[in-house]
C-alpha cells in the first residue's frame, strides 16, 4: 500500500485538520466527535444542511460546505459511514432556528446513522427532514436489494438544495427541491483499477490489468460485471445507454452532464469521456445546457468515472448558476 | 458459570478478544462482497466495549452491561453493523432489565429480543444473506434447548453451534439485504460477514458460561 | 496501458474537443493547428497572456483561460512541447493590440518552440515578451544544468501576471509581475507512482512498491533521490526544507501555501501534507495568509504531489485575490 | 549515387524508414534519462517529411529538400529535438544554396552548418551528452575524410561512423544540457537519444549514397 498518509488510524483527522486549515475562510471543524461547518454556522433563519457518509470520496462532503451549499458535513471512518454522535452534533451547530435537512446517500449503514441521529436531534426540539439519493443506474432497485446506491448526483443534489435554503426556502420548499433533483438525475460508474483503504491495507477488489469493472460503486463495491477493456468511446457507450433509458429523459430536454472522475484518472481522460457522452446526448435530442468536469464524489486514489445527467428545467437551472462558494465548487462570489 | 453480571462482561472480554483475533478474517470476508471495512469496524466498537467496562459499577447486572456495550457499538462502529448491533443490545438489554442472574429462558429472551431488534431496524428476512441468519437458528437453536431442559451454558452453546452453521449457510445465497445486493448472482459461494461476525459473539458468550 | 482514451494519437484532440464543449462559455479551440483561448478574444486593448506546453499536465494550462488569467493555451502532444505554428496562431488570435506574454516553463523544447514563435510573431508585428518559469528547487541551477524546471509555481505566475493584465496593466508591467512571481516562489515534488504515456504504453520510469522518488519532474523525470516510503510528514520535511532554505524565505513573511496533487494523489492525501507543511512554515515564523489545495499541474495519472511556497506582499496578493473565471480555478464572478 | 537532389530525396525516405524502425529504441532511451517521446517524436516528424516529399518540384536540389525538411520538423516535432534539427537543417540547406550535386567539400559545408545551427540554439558544447556529440564528430571525421581525398559517398560513410561512435561516447557522460541535465550522476550509463537519433539520420544520408 503505497499512500501519502502517516498511521492509517489518522488519516481523517489529520485530513480534516489540514482542510480547515487551508479553507479558515469558509469553514471550522470539530474533532470529538469529528464534524465540519460553515465558517459563520449557524446562519440565524436560513433551513440548514447536512450531509455526510464514509470518507475516502473527498471532495465529498466537506468540500461542498460554505455558502450557497452544505452548512455542515459528517466524516466517518473511510468508506465507513458515522455513528450518529456526530451527526447529532454537526445537526445541532447548523441549526439556525429554521430546521435542518439531512443529505444521506442510500447505503444501510449511513440511513441507519442518520435516522439514529435524526430522532435524537427532534427529540432536542430541532425539525429535521431526510432525503436520500438513489441515482446509481447500476444496481436493480427492487424488493430484493438495498435499492439503488447514492453516488455522484448527490453533488447536484447539494449544490441545488444549497442554493434554494440560501435565497431562503422553508425547510418543506428546501426537501422538496432535493427530492426532485434526486428523482431527475441518474448516474452510472466504470472502474479501471480498484483503491486501497488505508486500515485494510489491499485493495478493494482484484482486477486485471485488461479489465474494468462496470457499474462500480464508489466504495470499490463491484459492480454489474466486468469487462475487457475498451476504447473510452465503446465504455461511455456501455454506461450512458442505461442512464438514459431510465426515466425521465426525453428528445427536447436540457440537461446536466457531470462527468465525475473517481480520483485516479486525469482530467485529459475525463474530457475524452466528455465530449463522446455530450455527442450521444445531444444525438437523442436532448440539449446540455450545463456541465461539470471533475474529481467530485471519488473512492481514494480509484482510477475510473462515472457519468451522471441531471433533467433541468427553469428552477433548477437558476438554483445551479446561484452563487456558490465552497473549497470544491465556488462561482458567483 | 452463573449467567450474572461477571458473566455479562467476561462475554464482552472475549467478544473484543474474538474481533481483534478476527479483524483480517472480517475485512476479507466483507472485502469479497461488500467494503472491507466490517472487521475493523467490529474491532474498533470492542476496543472501546473494553475500554469503557471498567466504568460500570461492581455490581452491573447483565443488563447494564448490554445497554454499555448498545451506547458504546452505536457510537463508535458506524456503518450498516454499528445501528445493528447497537439496537441489538439494546433491545437485549431491556428483554432482562433488573435480572441478576439469567436462567435459560432469559437467555432465550435476551436473543429474541436482539434479532428482533436488527429486523426492526434492517427489516432483513432469514434467507437475505445478513446477520439475521446468523441469529434466526441461534433464537431456535436456545429455544429447542430450554424445552429439552438444558441449562443456561448449555442453551448457549446451542446458540453459538447454530449461528456457526448460519453463518455458513449463507454461502451459497443471493444478498437481498445490504452492499452485497449489490452483486446479484455474484455473492454466491461467499460468506456473509456480519453473520460470521455473529458467530463469534455467540460463540464468546457460550465460552463465557463454560 | 490502462487508460480512458481511444487511440493514443487522439488523445489531445478529443480531450481538448471535450474541454470545449463543457465550457463553451469560457473559451473556444482551433484544431490546425490545436489552441485554446478566451470565448471573447481579443479583448481589445488588454495585455494577452499565451501558456503552452506538453499535454499530460492538465488543467494546465487550457483550464486556466478565461477572465483574469490566460487569454490562450498551446497544449503540445502529452510530454511534448508544442511546435512554433500554433503557439504563433494562438498569438495572433489573442492579440489585442496591447502586447503579448509569453509564459514559458524552462525546458529546452519549449523554450526554444516559444522563441521562434515569438520571432515569427515579431515579424508581423505584434510585441511580445517571455517570462521563463523555474521554481523548481530538485534541479540544480548551474552553467552545467538546463537550469531549474518550471513546475506547479507557474499557475500562480500565470494567475497572477493575468489579474495584472485584465486590471489594465501594460506589456511591460505585467512582464513585470510574472517575473516577480517567478522570483519569488519554489517548489519541490515527490512521486509515489509512474506515469505511463499513451503513445509509449510503457510506465516512464520503474519503482518498487515500497519506493518513492524525491524530486520528481512533472513529465516522469526520475528526481534528485530514489528513497524507501516514508510517513506523510516525513515526505513532507525533505520537500519543504530545500524550498525555504532558498531564497527568499525568511521569519515574517507572508506566504501562499499550494499542495499540487500530481494527478493520482487523492485529496484526502493531500491535506494530510498540507497540515504538516501548514506546521513546519508557521513554526519557522512565516504567515500562510494564501492557499491553494488540488490537482493544477499534473502528470497524468502519477501519484505524489508538489509543494510551493510563493513569499506575498499586498500587490501579490490583491492580484492573488481579483476575480478569475477559468475552468479550473474560479472566484470573484 | 551522385549528392544531388534525388539523393537528398532518399536520404529522407531512408530515414523516415529508420525512425520508424527505431522509434521504440528511442523512446526507450529516452525513458531512460528524458520524458521518453524522442522516438515518438521523430518518427511523427519523418512522417510528416515523408508525405510533403511528393510536393517538390522534379528538379529540387538538395538545398530545397534541405529546407522543406527543416520547416516540416520545426512544424511538427515539438520538444527540444524540432527545432534544434529544424534549425540545423535550414542551416544545412543554406550552406549548399544552390547547387545541384553535392561534392566532399559540400558535405562538409552542409554538417558543420547544421551542427553550428544546433549549438546555436542549444548552446551545447561537445562532451555535454546531447546530439551535437554526435554531430561534432561526424564533422570532423567528414573534414578528414576530405582532406584524405575520399569520394563524396566515402565522406558520407566516415560521417556515419564518426556519428556511431559518438553516440556510443555518451553513454558515461553526466549530462549538462536538456532533461538528462536533472539526473547528474543518475545519467551515467545510459546513452543521449538525440545522439542516437543523429547517428541514424547520417546513416541514412551515406546508405542514400553508396
Ligand atoms: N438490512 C440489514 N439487515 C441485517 N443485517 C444487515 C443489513 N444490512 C447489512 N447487514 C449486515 O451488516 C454487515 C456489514 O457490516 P459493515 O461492513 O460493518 O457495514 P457496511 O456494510 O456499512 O460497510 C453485513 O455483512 C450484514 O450481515
Ligand atoms: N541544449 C541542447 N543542445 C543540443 N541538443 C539538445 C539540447 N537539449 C536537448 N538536446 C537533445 O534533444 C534530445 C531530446 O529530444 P526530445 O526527447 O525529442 O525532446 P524533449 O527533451 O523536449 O523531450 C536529447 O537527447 C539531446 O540529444
Ligand atoms: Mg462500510
Ligand atoms: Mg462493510
Ligand atoms: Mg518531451
Ligand atoms: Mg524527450
Amino acid at each position: 500500500m503505497k499512500k501519502l498518509i502517516n498511521d492509517p488510524k489518522d488519516v481523517v483527522p489529520e485530513s480534516v485538520t489540514g482542510f480547515v486549515a487551508a479553507h479558515g475562510d469558509l469553514v471550522r471543524a470539530e474533532f470529538d466527535p469529528i464534524f465540519i461547518v460553515r465558517a459563520d454556522a449557524p446562519v440565524a433563519g436560513k433551513v440548514a444542511i447536512v450531509s455526510g457518509g464514509g470518507s475516502g470520496h473527498e471532495p465529498l462532503h466537506a468540500g461542498f460546505v460554505g455558502y450557497g451549499m452544505l452548512d455542515g458535513a459528517v466524516p466517518g471512518p473511510v468508506f465507513t459511514s458515522p455513528t450518529p454522535d456526530p451527526i447529532l452534533a454537526a445537526t445541532k451547530a447548523v441549526d439556525g432556528g429554521a430546521g435542518v435537512l439531512h443529505i444521506v446517500k442510500n447505503y444501510t449503514g449511513d440511513v441507519l446513522n442518520f435516522e439514529t441521529a435524526a430522532d435524537l436531534a427532534a427529540a432536542e426540539g430541532i425539525e429535521v427532514r431526510s432525503v436520500i439519493t438513489d441515482d446509481d443506474v447500476a444496481v436493480k432497485d427492487s424488493l430484493y436489494t438495498a435499492g439503488r446506491r447514492g453516488v455522484a448526483g448527490t453533488v447536484l443534489v447539494e449544490k441545488i438544495a444549497g442554493a434554494a435554503a440560501q435565497r431562503g426556502d422553508d425547510l418543506d420548499a428546501v426537501t422538496a427541491v432535493a427530492t426532485k433533483v434526486n428523482a431527475q438525475v441518474r448516474t452510472m460508474g466504470v472502474a479501471l483499477t480498484a483503491c486501497t483503504v488505508p486500515h485494510a491495507g489491499e485493495p478493494s477488489f482484484d482486477i486485471a490489468d485488461d479489465e474494468i469493472e462496470i457499474g462500480i460503486g464508489i466504495h470499490g463495491e463491484p459492480g454489474r460485471e466486468r469487462i475487457k477493456l475498451e476504447p473510452a468511446d465503446s465504455i461511455v457507450d456501455r454506461i450512458i445507454e442505461p442512464i438514459l433509458d431510465d426515466l425521465p429523459f426525453k428528445s427536447g430536454d436540457d440537461v446536466l452532464l457531470l462527468i465525475n472522475g473517481m480520483g485516479g484518472t486525469p482530467l485529459i481522460e475525463l474530457y475524452i469521456a466528455y465530449k463522446h457522452a455530450a455527442e450521444v446526448i445531444e444525438e437523442r435530442g436532448m440539449h446540455i445546457t450545463r456541465s461539470l468536469v471533475g474529481n467530485f464524489t471519488t473512492s481514494l486514489e480509484m482510477q475510473g468515472f462515472s457519468l451522471s445527467v441531471l433533467k433541468l428545467d427553469d428552477e433548477l437551472t437558476e438554483l445551479w448558476d446561484a452563487p456558490v462558494q465552497t473549497a470544491a465548487l465556488r462561482w458567483g462570489r | 458459570m452463573a449467567l450474572n453480571g461477571d458473566w455479562a462482561r467476561a462475554w464482552m472480554t472475549g467478544a473484543h478478544e474474538s474481533m481483534t483475533a478476527h479483524r483480517s478474517q472480517l475485512i476479507s470476508l466483507d472485502r469479497d462482497i461488500g467494503d472491507g471495512d466490517h472487521g475493523e469496524n467490529m474491532s474498533r466498537g470492542f476496543d472501546a466495549v473494553a475500554a469503557k467496562l471498567g466504568d460500570l459499577p461492581a455490581d452491573a447486572n447483565p443488563a447494564d452491561v448490554l445497554k454499555l456495550v448498545a451506547t458504546t457499538l452505536i457510537s463508535t462502529v458506524g456503518g450498516a453493523a454499528g445501528p445493528l448491533y447497537g439496537t441489538a443490545f439494546l433491545k437485549a438489554s431491556g428483554a432482562v432489565a433488573g435480572q441478576d442472574e439469567l436462567d435459560g429462558g432469559a437467555v432465550v429472551a435476551l436473543l429474541t429480543a436482539a434479532r428482533d431488534g436488527i429486523v426492526l431496524r434492517g427489516k432483513a428476512e432469514p434467507g437475505d444473506k445478513t446477520m439475521i441468519d446468523a441469529w434466526t437458528p441461534a433464537v431456535d437453536a436456545a429455544d429447542a434447548a430450554v424445552s429439552e431442559g438444558a441449562d443456561p451454558s448449555a442453551v448457549l452453546e446451542a446458540a453459538a453451534s447454530a449461528a456457526e452453521a448460519g453463518a455458513e449457510s449463507t454461502e451459497p445465497l443471493v444478498a437481498h439485504k445490504g452492499r452485497a445486493s449489490y452483486l446479484g448472482d455474484r455473492a454466491i459461494g461467499h460468506r456473509d460477514p456480519g453473520a460470521q461476525s455473529t458467530a463469534y459473539l455467540l460463540r464468546a458468550a457460550a465460552e463465557a458460561a463454560a
